[in-house]
């Protein structure tokens, strides 16, 4: 299991085929990448994103450590960046191993619905108009639920 | 006690980080105090269900006991991933 | 979106990469490998898959435009090997790209679903003791009914 | 019409595809006419529940018509993924 909190970049692809490499007989590995994505009308100058420097880690280690209570998983990886991103910039990753597919999915959705809401960062979006902080939705609270 | 700020809760306090000396047995009597203090904790703590809590970098409910806590954050809900 | 069938090996990492850098404008990019594992017991020597040529590439467009009419997505890649593979081998990768990670995650794993049992390839497990065709099973037929 | 096996169905029947002449109006009567040949085509169609069948490379059902169609294929239920 490894996880980092970083501000500076990550090479995606480099971080999947390393990831790969070491699941020795895993037969499934999913990876979901997340990208700083424009506003809908346009804008975006960048994306800044604050954490609880401490927290972060431990916060992320509880996610990740209940994530294998609840599947077969070999191996389990979960980069977030922090600090200001612009618009294609790659936010964080997390990456899952396991045996079977149902687990190595279920157990990346899960990571992802965790992390948008009990991992302590909040994003705040900078536009010509000003800085603005994104709102925790209903729905990302929602999509908790279903675990 | 370290009290920690994020996001708007920091930036209407216009501080980090402040520590602070209480008697408060609970979360909710610490926000007590602090609303009294001055009218920008007031508006950080106008609203309570806009806010979350972490005691020792765990997350934790207005209603938790403060005995034996070093650090006590105060930021609204979290919009990772 | 890029549909290969090949006997040939791929970099899942290279392939990965490039399906990233093409998705512009999308926030979330899920990928799938999978792998093949030895059996629980040992002894796999190597899989061999056998396909259906002309209908496979045919069953898999028709899989992915199916995805694409149910989640918004920006783009999908399916590479699925055929031929002889030996264990720790990569057998096939689906990648999605979406504004959104519910639907790149909902598309990928209907992908998955899909090609399991809708894509004409049949596996045969080769053994000290011989060659073996894979049972389809019943959890991968029930695993259609949620979609 | 060319006939075209997959998996245990090709091994059982001996060849991947051969061209036939039918007159069978569906899946079901060419099965029959198949099975009447010899003892492999017998074996290889003794069930068919353990079997899927394509026509002009899209899944069909055994009751399809045959009318106009140029290949036809039997397999057992696939495992790809």
């Amino acid at each position: 299991m490894r996880i980092s909190v970083q501000d500076g970049a990550f090479d995606f692809a480099a971080q999947a085929r390393a990831f790969a490499a070491d699941a020795a007989g895993m037969g499934a590995i999913v990876t979901f990448t997340g990208v700083v994505r424009d506003l809908d009308g346009g804008g975006l100058e960048a994306m800044e994103i604050e954490h609880y420097p401490g927290m972060t880690e431990k916060a992320i280690s509880a996610i990740a450590q209940e994530a294998r209570t609840r599947w077969a998983l070999g191996d389990v990886l979960v980069i977030h960046r922090h600090g200001r991103l612009v618009p294609g910039e790659q936010i964080m990753m997390v990456a899952t191993a396991a045996p079977h597919r149902g687990d190595a999915f279920a157990a990346a959705e899960f990571l992802m619905d965790y992390l948008k809401s009990r991992a302590p960062f909040w994003k705040r979006e900078i536009t010509a108009a000003g800085a603005h902080w994104v709102d925790a939705t209903d729905a990302d609270e929602a999509a908790l639920k279903r675990w | 006690m370290d009290i920690l700020y994020f996001a708007w809760v920091r930036e209407r306090i216009g501080v980090p980080s402040e520590r602070i000396e209480t008697d408060a047995a609970t979360v909710a009597g610490l926000v007590e105090e602090l609303r009294a203090r001055e009218d920008r904790y007031a508006a950080a703590f106008a609203d309570l269900g806009a806010l979350r809590v972490a005691l020792d970098q765990e997350l934790g409910d207005f209603d938790a006991p403060l005995a034996g806590v070093r650090e006590v954050a105060f930021f609204p809900p979290m919009t990772g991933g």
